[in-house]
């Protein structure tokens, strides 16, 4: 027997690991680990010290001015600030509702056999490239919507500037024609992001534990009271995080806003249906042939802002999200 | 054709606002299996069964796990075909009324025969009333009757005592026999006529057990009660009729069937079939 | 009848308004899908496949010869040659687009003299039955005045098409015998080398498009280009990023499964966390910053190291996630046998998990073969093919982007068929990836 | 070098043992025939007392039974002796256990090459999602066997393990089509292919059917010609089957640690045990 004439000991312990290669192979691993955090450090290091000539001349104020000319060194956010949250804000609206729908109808109503070819299709819609997506807008998606939706309404409501009426009043500086604006990119981006939640929300509707539908069904609720009630208010929590994934997407989404927002960088103007610029898009157009180190170092300053803002809502989405996942029972239904 | 919007007191009095919560149902009726035939897809869980259900007694279902106890049960209120697949053939009548009847809706039928699980399952998000009050809600009655109707469903649970004091903290603050009684006032709250227990005292400790098997007894006084335990002990305290059910291995996917049904006392005194016998004896299961 | 409960009807009617709302919302959300990828394949198609009539060949010929002569650079330039080759050219293009006319009018002749003809017979049965009135007697006139004119076309035609064609014929040999005489080459092989290009879309890269074109059909084939650089692009920049992200992210992702939960890991999960939400224009930033502007260029590494980034996540928590599904069993039975951590990890654990982790690049590598934003950072692009990474580089969604935004027609076309390059490319490796799990998901 | 020798019975196994002046190759041959000791033997799972000072020994060439309610730490012993135990984190054992004689519990003992001196076969048949000759192999590999004697070494594993007939058509197909006990027998082969001294099996049989139970049964009387094995089972009737000598353990109900009640030949322990206990749980009055 040959291995009986090795003896069982001898070597110290740190030499014997390193002798079987176990701990070469764990502290290979481990620094292959600690590189995706230098990553992260790096990111972080990058856009801090980018910014900081343009910390140091502006600080954060700049982010609420308006006013764009880097020819004069003239640089106020608002415009950009603006056209994200606005733009990211109608995505949610739409596809915050339909998501948690469709997440509903792919738990709980589905039939058994259509369960895995629709979930597919929907995953498929968030493999699509968002430039794809910016590309339809242009080409058949604005055509559409400016005809059946955009100059009926603008129609409708004139040149309303009472508050809520006036984001749906004709744009000023530019032709509702034009189709590129706010209110378009929102509409691409809620399609976009509809994946996102709408798997989410399944994801978490999915492990609702069982006994809670029963619960419900035991007492005479229907169909939709159970889910209601017994489902989604289970859920809330891990629905609400998936939304704020979502509206993260939506947020740092880069080229589909880019092409379909149209780009008017100096102002904001009061109707949904005006051109505007999203902060990501800013940040594409012109960095690459930014005139002067200002320039660039407040590009880079938007850049910040805008990983500061993503980096916040994905935390607090991925908590809610975890917290409801790892909650009681999990016993998964069939 | 009963009026959908209104109630209609005199079938069953479902809200019937002169009698109050706690009291049970005016009227009960007797429950018949008649060839109830449950099955998942294509495979028939459980041979048919056929067998009448007293009104206001205790019956209980006893046997070796897979012999399809809880499944004849969950076929009563139509809670079966809620998993994938399952189906039933044959008949469950309440009273002349056939469960299974086209046109009825299965709310209709649940909130008419209600159901304690083998888990306590209070509602997470809801607080202890809230939770006795959920059907009620749903049907949109007057709060001040559903607090009425909370109260004497908690009273009739023999739960009011230790909770009345906190109401509004949520139902998962309770012990697990506290829970079970929980589940057991929510569904009393709908004034069923029938309460169908799925081994209700699995998950729970001696103690909290005997609570709920005295509640039981008490209970029975106003509603017909149908239990599934695996307990035989329990089973002969307090049942009035006992359903026997084995497994069937002579096919290839073993099937449960009924094989006696009767008196308790008979049963485990004088069982009729030989693998009654065997399985009270202990011998099998 | 069993007696409902109170509000039966308005709950029942509730409940399927709201399951009917679900399925609606859900094939909303397939609409687009469907109506993306329908756009993308019926106008991309389009502009893939072009297909030359019979007379291409000889026009791609004349133009490689023409090409050929007018090189001043070479040695036996000949200025005479090069004229005769236009002259020889332009009349051949005249020929051609006359038959070509010609042709299609006598396709189309025969149907409008069968309509005119039938309303002929109608105006003239309307007099019969009717009598006739002068708008009646008008319009009978005017119908058979056009049946004369297009019956007279018809026989122009006929007439002119031979000679056309002989016309052709000689002209074909004059050109022929120049090629010959001047390169020593037949316009017949000229033509077939140009008959390559019948796809131009995988072979040749981007050409300035005639201004006056509206789309690539009206075009001459060899003046299109293709998208050949963006592939090649595309592929370099993906693939080297896929070198980059594999071993730190399949080796992160061991460490993560493998050894116990520390404080370490929790920080390395988090950071994986933090680089899949951040958007993917911060890390292009970041490829700028740190590679554009310390190397002063624009180059497909810059790219790399960005799309990379974007790759590590996924890749790291399919690889955690499909070898935390190994079970422990399996892990024990190697150590059972003796064999150290390390060994066992590279022998058993990592290839009993090889499907997951072989999905997560594949999902890894569609991503990033879509990204835009980063590139339009760090690649800048390019119109010709190059195969150094270290220089400024073309890639597919880049070129969609800048052909979308460039008003020739022609270029949106191009812009459309590179489009549905890309989404055939995204779609093939995101079902090769179900297939690859499919076993696992089953 | 000896200066005699004497025939000894050695449990069933007569075997031939060297005696006359005390050296220390004399010592190491008598301390062979015990070829496991645990000496104070305690095990913990972090600051849980998994067991309470077990003393026991395995002889050579028997199959040693432990048995006892679920619980009792039967598991934790068997596993304590190849340190299989830790790949749990956070585990650690007092005290002694001795395998030939040397401690695999000192500081500077090597659990992997304790590991393959000693295969193990578990409660769930668990074989490498690969084929069925690289599963055999995967030991021998590891142990660095030389090429051209694998083959040769596969073929006869796996006819110890009694499974050579079923799959010697199908060696390059994966072990995972096979069925469970067929499964389990491979497991068997794979232990037993690198000739390691001891054979630990972790109810080896609990998730089989009769059949397949009986064949492993066999397939362990056949092995005992060779190998030292100690089985865990849950199964008295099987440990009363096949086994020379038993143990019983019992988790102590005051502290929760599993403690050895009685150790002795299987025959005395099920036809005459000396603990009340043992006796208890022999007649099935409580487990």
């Amino acid at each position: 027997m040959a291995s009986q004439a090795e003896p069982l000991s001898g070597l110290k312990t740190f030499q014997r690991r390193i002798e079987h290669g176990d701990l070469p192979f764990r502290y290979l691993t481990m620094f292959f680990g600690l590189l995706v955090i230098l990553l992260v450090v790096a990111i972080g290091w990058v856009v801090w010290d980018g910014s900081a000539e343009a910390r140091a001349e502006f600080g954060f104020g700049f982010l609420f001015q308006e006013g764009w000319n880097p020819v004069n060194n003239n640089y106020g956010a608002w415009p950009a600030i603006y056209g994200t949250l606005a733009s990211s804000g109608i995505a949610l609206l739409i596809a915050g509702p339909l998501g948690v729908l469709i997440g509903v109808f792919l738990s709980e109503l589905c039939p058994f056999s259509l369960r895995m070819p629709l979930s597919f299709l929907v995953e498929l819609l968030a493999a699509i490239p968002s430039v794809i997506y910016g590309m339809w807008g242009i080409f058949v998606f604005i055509p559409f919507f400016v005809k059946y939706i955009a100059i009926p309404i603008t129609d409708l409501v004139g040149n309303a500037t009472t508050f809520p009426l006036s984001l749906l009043s004709a744009p000023q500086t530019a032709p509702v024609t034009s189709g590129r604006g706010i209110m378009i990119a929102g509409i691409i981006l809620a399609i976009m992001i509809l994946p996102t939640i709408a798997a989410i929300s399944r994801d978490v509707l999915v492990v609702v534990p069982n006994h809670q539908r029963e619960a419900l069904l035991a007492v005479g609720a229907t169909r939709w009271e159970m889910i209601w009630k017994g489902v989604i208010s289970y859920a809330r929590a891990g629905i609400v995080g998936g939304m704020m994934l979502g509206l993260g997407r939506a947020l740092g989404e880069t080229m589909a806003a880019l092409m379909v927002i149209g780009s008017l960088k100096k102002t904001v103007e009061s109707s949904l249906f005006a051109p505007g610029i999203s902060a990501a898009a800013l940040v594409a157009s012109e960095l690459p042939n930014a005139d002067s180190s200002l320039h660039a170092s407040t590009l880079i300053l938007i850049a910040l802002v805008l990983f500061g803002i993503t980096l916040l809502l994905n935390a607090a989405a991925r908590l809610l999200v975890w917290h409801v996942s790892r909650g009681p029972g999990g016993n998964v239904r069939a | 054709m009963a009026d959908a919007t209104k109630p209609t007191p005199d079938v069953t009095g479902s809200t019937g606002a002169a009698r109050t919560n706690g009291r049970g149902p005016a009227e009960t009726n007797n429950v018949t299996l008649e060839d109830l035939k449950p099955y998942y897809g294509s495979f028939q869980a459980v041979h048919a069964v056929n067998a009448t259900i007293e009104p206001r007694s205790v019956t209980a279902m006893i046997g070796p796990s897979g012999c399809g106890k809880s499944t004849v049960l969950r076929c009563i209120n139509r809670m079966h075909e809620n998993i994938p697949g399952a189906r039933v053939e044959g008949r469950v009548l309440l009273g002349e009324q056939n469960v299974y009847g086209r046109g009825i809706a299965p709310q209709t039928i649940r909130r008419r025969i209600g159901m304690v699980f083998q888990q306590p399952n209070p509602l997470k998000m809801l607080s202890i009333a809230g939770n006795v009050a959920v059907g009620l809600r749903l049907e949109g009655h007057r709060e001040s009757e559903i607090k009425e109707k909370v109260e004497a469903s908690l009273k009739g649970a023999a739960l009011w005592d230790e909770v009345k004091d906190k109401l509004n903290d949520s139902g998962m603050a309770l012990s697990g026999g506290q829970q079970q009684r929980l589940c057991i006032a929510r569904a009393i709250a709908m004034e069923p006529e029938v309460l169908l227990l799925d081994e209700p005292c699995s998950a729970l400790d001696p103690i909290s057990t005997y609570k709920i098997e005295e509640l039981l007894v008490e209970l029975k006084k106003r509603y017909t009660i149908v239990i599934v335990t695996h307990n035989m002990q329990q089973a002969a305290r307090i049942s009035d009729r006992t359903m026997v059910f084995m497994v069937d291995i002579t096919d290839k996917k073993p099937k449960g069937m009924l094989v006696e049904y009767g008196e308790t006392a008979q049963v485990f005194t004088n069982p009729q079939d030989k693998r009654t016998q065997d399985y009270i004896s202990g011998e099998i299961g | 009848m069993i007696n409902q409960s109170p509000n039966y009807l308005r709950r029942r009617v509730f409940d399927l308004f709201m399951r009917g709302m679900t399925i609606v919302a859900t094939l909303l959300a397939l609409v687009p899908l469907f109506l993306i990828i329908g756009y993308v394949f019926i106008r991309g198609g389009s502009g893939l496949i072009y297909f030359p009539d019979e007379y291409a060949r000889y026009e791609i010929g004349v133009e490689k010869l023409v090409t050929m002569l007018s090189d001043r650079q070479d040695p036996q330039y000949d200025r005479d040659l090069f004229t005769q080759a236009r002259n020889d050219q332009s009349s051949l293009e005249t020929n051609l687009s006359t038959t070509r006319r010609y042709q299609e009018r006598t396709k189309a002749i025969p149907g409008e003299l069968k309509d005119l003809r039938a309303s002929l017979n109608d105006v003239s049965e309307r007099i019969e039955n009717r009598g006739a009135t002068p708008e009646r007697e008008a319009e009978q006139a005017q119908l058979a005045s056009q049946i004369a004119t297009l019956e007279n076309e018809q026989a122009t035609i006929k007439a002119e098409l031979p000679q056309l064609a002989s016309e052709r014929t000689t002209l074909i040999s004059d050109i022929d015998e120049l090629a010959r005489s001047a390169r020593g080459v037949s316009l017949d092989d000229l033509g077939s080398v140009g008959l390559r290009h019948y796809f131009p879309f995988f072979t040749e890269s981007a050409k300035p498009a005639p201004v006056m074109a509206t789309s690539i059909q009206q075009i001459s084939i060899t003046q299109v280009g293709g998208v050949f650089h963006g592939i090649v692009g595309t592929f370099l920049i993906v693939g080297a990023s896929l070198l980059i992200a594999l071993p730190i992210g399949i080796l992160a992702g061991v460490f993560l499964s493998e050894y116990p939960s520390t404080q370490l890991s929790t920080f390395i999960r988090f950071s994986t966390d933090v680089l899949s939400a951040a958007p993917s224009i911060i890390v292009g930033v970041t490829a700028y910053v740190l590679v554009v502007q310390r190397t002063k260029e624009f180059s497909g590494l810059a790219g790399s190291v960005a799309l990379s980034v974007l790759m590590v996540p996924v890749i790291t928590r399919t690889t955690e996630e499909m070898l935390k599904l190994v079970p422990t069993t399996v892990r024990e039975a190697a150590f059972g046998l003796g064999s150290p951590k390390w060994w066992l990890t590279l022998t058993v654990v990592i290839p009993a998990a090889m499907s997951g982790i072989v999905t997560g690049a594949l999902l890894a590598f569609a991503r990033a073969a879509g990204e835009t934003a980063p590139l339009l950072l760090t690649i800048l692009g390019k119109n010709q093919v190059t195969w150094n990474l270290l220089e400024p580089m073309a890639a597919l969604p880049l070129i969609t982007y800048k052909y979308t935004e460039n008003p020739s027609p022609i270029q949106n076309d191009l812009a459309w068929t590179s489009a549905l390059v890309l989404t055939m490319l995204v779609l093939l490796v995101n079902i090769m990836a179900r297939w690859v799990t499919r076993k696992r998901t089953r | 070098m000896s200066e005699a020798e004497v025939q000894l019975e050695v449990g069933s196994v007569p075997r031939t043992i060297s005696i006359g002046v005390r050296t220390r190759e004399h010592e190491k041959a008598e301390a062979a025939v015990q070829k496991i000791e645990a000496v104070n033997f305690n095990f913990y799972y972090g600051k849980f007392k998994a067991l309470n000072n077990v003393t026991m020994s395995v002889r050579e060439r028997y199959i040693t039974a432990l048995i006892g309610p679920s619980g009792c730490g039967k598991s934790t012993l068997l596993r304590a002796i190849n340190r299989m135990n830790d790949t749990i984190t956070g585990t650690r054992g007092e005290g002694a256990i001795l395998v030939n004689g040397e401690n695999v519990y000192a500081a500077d003992a090597d659990p992997i090459m304790l590991r393959r001196r000693i295969g193990m076969v578990f409660q769930r048949p668990n074989p490498f999602p690969k084929s069925i000759r690289d599963n055999v192999a995967y030991g021998l590999k590891i142990a660095g066997w030389p090429r051209n004697e694998i083959d040769d070494r596969i073929e006869q594993s796996l006819r110890q393990a009694a499974l050579w007939d079923e799959v010697k058509d199908r060696l390059k197909k994966s072990g995972m089509g096979l069925s469970g006990g067929q499964q389990q027998r491979l497991c068997i082969a794979r232990a037993i292919a690198p000739r390691p001294e001891v054979i630990l099996m972790d109810e080896p049989c609990s998730a089989l059917d009769p059949i397949s139970t009986i064949k492993i049964e066999e397939t362990m009387i056949e092995l005992r010609r060779e190998y030292t094995i100690v089985i865990v089972t849950h199964n008295m009737q099987q440990a009363a089957r096949v086994s020379n000598e038993t143990a019983y353990m019992l988790m102590n109900p005051q502290t929760r640690a599993g403690e050895l009640v009685e150790f002795g030949e299987t025959e005395q322990i099920f036809t005459n045990p000396r603990d009340k206990r043992t006796e208890d749980y022999i007649s099935g009055r409580f487990g």
